[in-house]
């Protein structure tokens, strides 16, 4: 046991508290508008050009080499300050792992540069209308052009983060018309700029225009933007939602940072945090504090060779409904006021996505007891 | 012993049931929210169609115009009202402003507008200064606090407010001076709380009931890994338990609607039981909703969101769950430290 | 609405509470053990002798001809006085109710009587090693003796509550060793004194030797101990469960009552009774309230010609859930002290049992989703 | 930065929980309780096998004969205990009264008997007169409250209690000056009374690990309407969430034991939330085992009652769930009204 971070390690903290004390940005709308995202692009391409913004990506690619501890500090420290929620998240935290474990050299070398400087701007195209949680029933299609030396896509993908602003996408599309389920599936990189691609934005629960549909229809996009083996997309795919199942998407500082904000609230209104809700303050708080030790216990085996394979899906759990609690708790001392637009309330919407998204708390309680436990399927 | 409505009530609400499910569509709401593409007169429609059928007078006594009928008739009409996720603020005028003012004596002659549907009133009792549907109404009452002093204010009083329930009409009254006091006594003072907290809670046993309807259907189409989504367990027993707090909570309203009616010396802590356990039961039916649609609840898009921001604002209107039961506690001799 | 009682009504309370208030025996030991079953048949006699044992039976059988409404407000004053579990429960409101609608009248004038007087002491076999939840299971078998005009009964089922003190069990048996699952079953009344019947009573959770396996072995039982038609077992059985879980075992008194003990615990112990708890107490109140509330309108269909139902399934849930949130609060309200055996932690352990019995309460929420939520089966 | 047992820490615990799980099967924890037909030697062997591997005085000084270990070797081999639910004051006994005594200067003289297993010490702090064990101890430490003064008495001054767990051997001491003072400072007394806290929270894991494991393998056995009953959905989300929150209490165990070998300032902070998280955990898991264990957990010839019960007792034992989190609260600058 040793929980002290080394002195390099508190330099490096050191500089990144600096930095983002001087530059972390006041009040930018939000990045789910068309103004707000505008505003969050300046916010990111100051990020890369001081290299904060892809801290563990190698330094030919814009980042710092840094260790998944110097990662965690870097997370705690950004939300520590009051840092924006990343819009370029999709891209950097689901694709880039994918590419780095499974694309090419040139794919690395032309897509993640242009990735960390938020010029080419990511959105997932994972979900369909009639695939959410079950991704294997992706219907979208990509069929052979021998003589461009590509594929023609056409289908729909829907719940976009971000589509509307974003210039490419990556998702699964099927590359086998014969094929069903889990096989058959190829992984593709598409530039929303194509021929024959339509982004249409809808409004998320806190009414910003967060999502979007993509419709394709004989799109072309050529051999070198398919990721992996043609008919192996699911196994390139899955590459993918572990790292957005697990530490990636969440780093603690950010369940850190809201219960300290929690704390605040309650101090600020001693009137409305009766005994009982300071117990769940401090509850959340302990929570808070809980998923930071799993992590940092998870950080420890990884680096020590191991991989956190289904357990990853007891951070999706823990983390996404703490975050529900923890936002129930502010309405619950906010009392009247709880309904006004504000921090607290788009906060407890934005929650409220966790146990959907990126496979349900459902499916990964299928995942914990199948997987972790060892229980049978069927 | 009858615990039911009787014929009567049953009639009464099966009537405004029917007029709401066809004049009070989810186009209807949105048509309330700012920007709406849909014309605003929709709304409109509604409350004079309400009037008509006596609804906005139900509970003003029979020699000023009203229907003269008491909690146990009005209370099911709530409970409609919130079904339709209704944009007005028909809780706020009918049962809260219209008992108030007839018992004030009608000092701002508005009786007559309110029952023919002319003057909506909103109203704000908690002493917060937010006050519901203050966009679309003709006065306000104002009160200091739970029981506390009630005034009649204009609608001037009230700045706009933003809440994540667009179609509120959320307004905030800065000034706790605004308006002259109606000069209740305390003990009418405290029945316009307890009756706003009732019809708040009634309200949100409709908000359920839709939320678990619109859940139940959809969870029957939504196919997904072959099958539809309700077959799982998971969704089984995530329907079961909102529909168990749901129908535990229902009878406590009516009940204390009952204890209104009849002057009990429990009617304070009865409305206290009804509005926590409606709250809760509520809470948990908009939770269960959106997890149980997935993605699609997300978007404003799809109407879930209408009754879902509904339910999230008034569960914490009129006394949030844990204050209720602050109130209970003290019946039973569980004081403050 | 008409939430008062005739008075009428109100005169027979005061009869119930003037009787008990007098008769009430306090500290009898536990009607779960050899010593206590006797104190608890004494005083089954007492209330028999008064005619309060089944005061909604036939006045010929030893009732009153009560209404519901009486039966409740009898429920309601036995609870407030404190009076005891009834060891005779099993017989009288599983049983019973089955014998009122499918028994014979020579059944019915045999077996009710001695049931109320506590002559006859039932107990009840549904469960068997490998038929818990899972009823239709049955493995225990009757074979047809034709010349002396009945069966031999030959199997074991267990779990029978105080089947160590009675001398009667009802129970399944399959009839057609051919048949399967729900098909070819028969309700039989076994006297617990033939030959080649072995009970053995064994230890609960709390200590006392609560349950009991009971051994057949070509166990004779006459014709005329067979309820309902050979065959039709499961049908038959189907009456008695749906009032096991519905308004007859679990009365709203004994939850009013408890939460008046809990909130007069917390009264007591001011130190103990953190606001955080004082709000599990009045909320536990408020669900023993909402039980009740939620029951007499379920009665007042019922007296209107209804039927609860799979809804009964609702009562089930909500009892035994609020029952083991009663106890844990009030355990938290006596920190260290909890683990003391006494009124509170024997409480607890019971009210584990409530939602594993009669039916388990995953099977109770798969009834609500399917039968009144109507969500498909499969 | 490294969250995990170094080898030495590993190895030290695999060889208790390889002695334990010989030693200790269930029947053993059987024997230890009151009429039990099992020999309490079988008990009282183990004590001595403990010894002689040096546990019980692990964090004893080595110049008074122990091995000079820190919490973070000890609280791995308190979890190991929990897991066979020991029935034996062992966190009393070497992780309380041994450093305790040593800080006092040995009063009574009984360090060394303790180290050689010879004296059972049973420790009983927060001001109830309950002591866990007492029946078992040669030796009391009694607590006027958490971080009050403590005093050493003889086993004489407790008389025996009903535990709902039979194997704690409960005494209770009425008389709150029995004994003498041991003279500790407020800090070694506030320390003790962590210890023993975290101690428990660390047998709360082990426990809760037992409890699951036991569940987990009953489910694949157990076959109801023709599959076992692990299949289902409901019984694989209820041991999913055991699992959750038996996983993200274990880490602060281990991290609280870590600030108190450092002597942080957060040391008690860290401990209150080790015990409330664990104690949380724990109490679900066990209710998850029976639920899932059905009737079968119900009779006390299944092992399953030996953990459940010792459970319960200790989640309420050295400061419930809600205390401890009072006593966060209060770091968070949310203190007493």
């Amino acid at each position: 046991m040793d929980l002290t971070y080394s002195e390099a390690e508190e330099a490096f903290r050191a500089e990144a508290r600096a930095w983002l004390e001087a530059n972390v940005p006041d009040g930018l709308a939000s990045g789910d508008t068309a103004a707000g995202f505008a505003q969050h692009l300046d916010w990111e391409k100051r990020l890369f050009e001081a290299r904060w913004a892809v801290v563990s990506w190698p330094a030919a690619y814009g980042g710092r080499d840094a260790s998944l501890w110097e990662w965690l500090i870097f997370e705690e420290e950004y939300y520590r300050a009051g840092a924006p929620m990343r819009v370029t998240q999709n891209g950097i935290f689901l694709l880039a792992p994918t590419l780095f474990e499974l694309g090419t050299a040139a794919q690395q070398d032309w897509v993640l540069p242009r990735m960390a400087a938020a010029e080419d701007l990511w959105c997932q195209g994972w979900s369909e209308p009639g695939a959410g949680s079950d991704l294997a029933a992706t219907k979208s299609r990509a069929v052979r052009d021998e003589e461009a030396g590509g594929w023609r896509l056409t289908g729909q993908k829907t719940w976009t983060t971000r589509g509307a602003f974003c210039t490419h996408m990556f998702g699964l599309f099927r590359t086998d018309p014969e094929s069903e389920r889990h096989r058959g599936l190829t992984y593709f990189m598409v530039p929303l700029d194509a021929a024959g691609v339509t982004v249409r934005g809808f409004e998320r629960l806190d009414g910003d225009e967060g999502f979007a549909e993509v419709f394709l229809e004989d799109a072309f996009v050529a051999d070198d933007e398919v990721i992996g083996e043609v008919g192996e997309g699911w196994r390139v795919a899955m590459a993918t939602t572990g790292s957005e199942r697990g530490l990636t998407l969440r780093s603690p500082g950010r369940f850190l940072s809201a219960a300290g904000r929690l704390a605040q609230l309650a101090r600020e209104r001693p009137e409305a945090a009766s005994q009982g809700r300071r117990d769940r303050v401090a509850q959340a708080w302990i929570e808070a504090e809980a998923y930071q030790l799993f992590t940092l216990q998870q950080v420890t085996e990884i680096v020590a060779g191991g991989s956190p394979g289904a357990r990853s899906s007891l951070n999706k759990l823990f983390w996404s409904e703490l975050d529900i609690r923890l936002h129930e708790t502010a309405l619950d001392l906010l009392g009247p006021e709880a309904e006004l637009r504000g921090q607290w309330s788009d906060g407890f919407l934005f929650s409220l996505a966790g146990p959907i998204y990126a496979g349900t708390n459902e499916i990964q309680r299928n995942i914990v007891a199948e997987r972790v436990l060892g229980l049978p399927r069927k | 012993m009858r615990f039911a409505l009787s014929e009567d009530q049953t009639a009464l609400r099966d009537a405004v049931r029917e007029l709401l499910g066809r004049e009070c569509p989810p186009a209807a709401v949105r048509a309330a929210w700012p920007g709406a593409e849909a014309a605003p007169e929709r709304v409109e429609a509604i409350w004079a169609k309400l009037a008509e059928m006596g609804v906005l007078g139900a509970t003003v006594p029979e020699r000023a115009g009203g229907l003269g009928l008491g909690a146990c008739d009005a209370v099911p009409l709530l409970e409609e009202a919130g079904r339709v996720a209704l944009p007005l603020p028909i809780v706020e005028t009918a049962f809260v402003a219209a008992p108030a003012l007839a018992e004030a004596g009608d000092p701002g002659g508005l009786l007559e507008g309110l029952v023919a549907g002319e003057t909506l009133v909103a109203a704000s009792l908690d002493g917060s200064g937010l006050v519901p549907f203050a966009g679309c109404a003709g006065a306000l009452l104002l009160g200091a606090g739970p029981g506390g002093e009630i005034r009649l204010a204009g609608p001037e009083a009230a700045a706009p407010a933003r809440s994540i329930d667009g179609a509120r009409a959320l307004g905030r009254v800065a000034d706790r001076e605004a308006g002259s006091p109606l000069g209740l006594s305390p003990a009418a003072q405290a029945a316009a709380w307890d009756r706003g907290a009732l019809g708040t809670a009634a309200q949100l046993i409709g908000l359920s009931r839709a939320l678990l309807a619109m859940s139940t259907e959809y969870v029957q189409e939504r196919r997904q890994f072959g099958v539809p989504i309700g077959t799982f367990q998971a969704v089984k027993h995530h329907l079961a338990d909102a529909l168990l707090g749901l129908e535990f909570a229902a009878p406590a309203v009516l009940r204390a609607a009952w204890s209104l009616d009849r002057g009990a010396a429990t009617a304070s802590r009865d409305v206290a039981m009804a509005k926590s356990l409606a709250g809760d039961a509520a809470e948990r039916v908009a939770g269960t909703a959106l997890q149980v649609h997935g993605a699609i609840a997300y978007t404003t898009e799809y109407d879930l969101h209408l009754f879902a921001k509904r339910t999230w604002a008034s569960v914490r209107s009129w006394g949030d769950p844990e204050w209720q039961r602050s109130r209970v506690a003290a019946t039973l001799g569980l004081g403050e430290e």
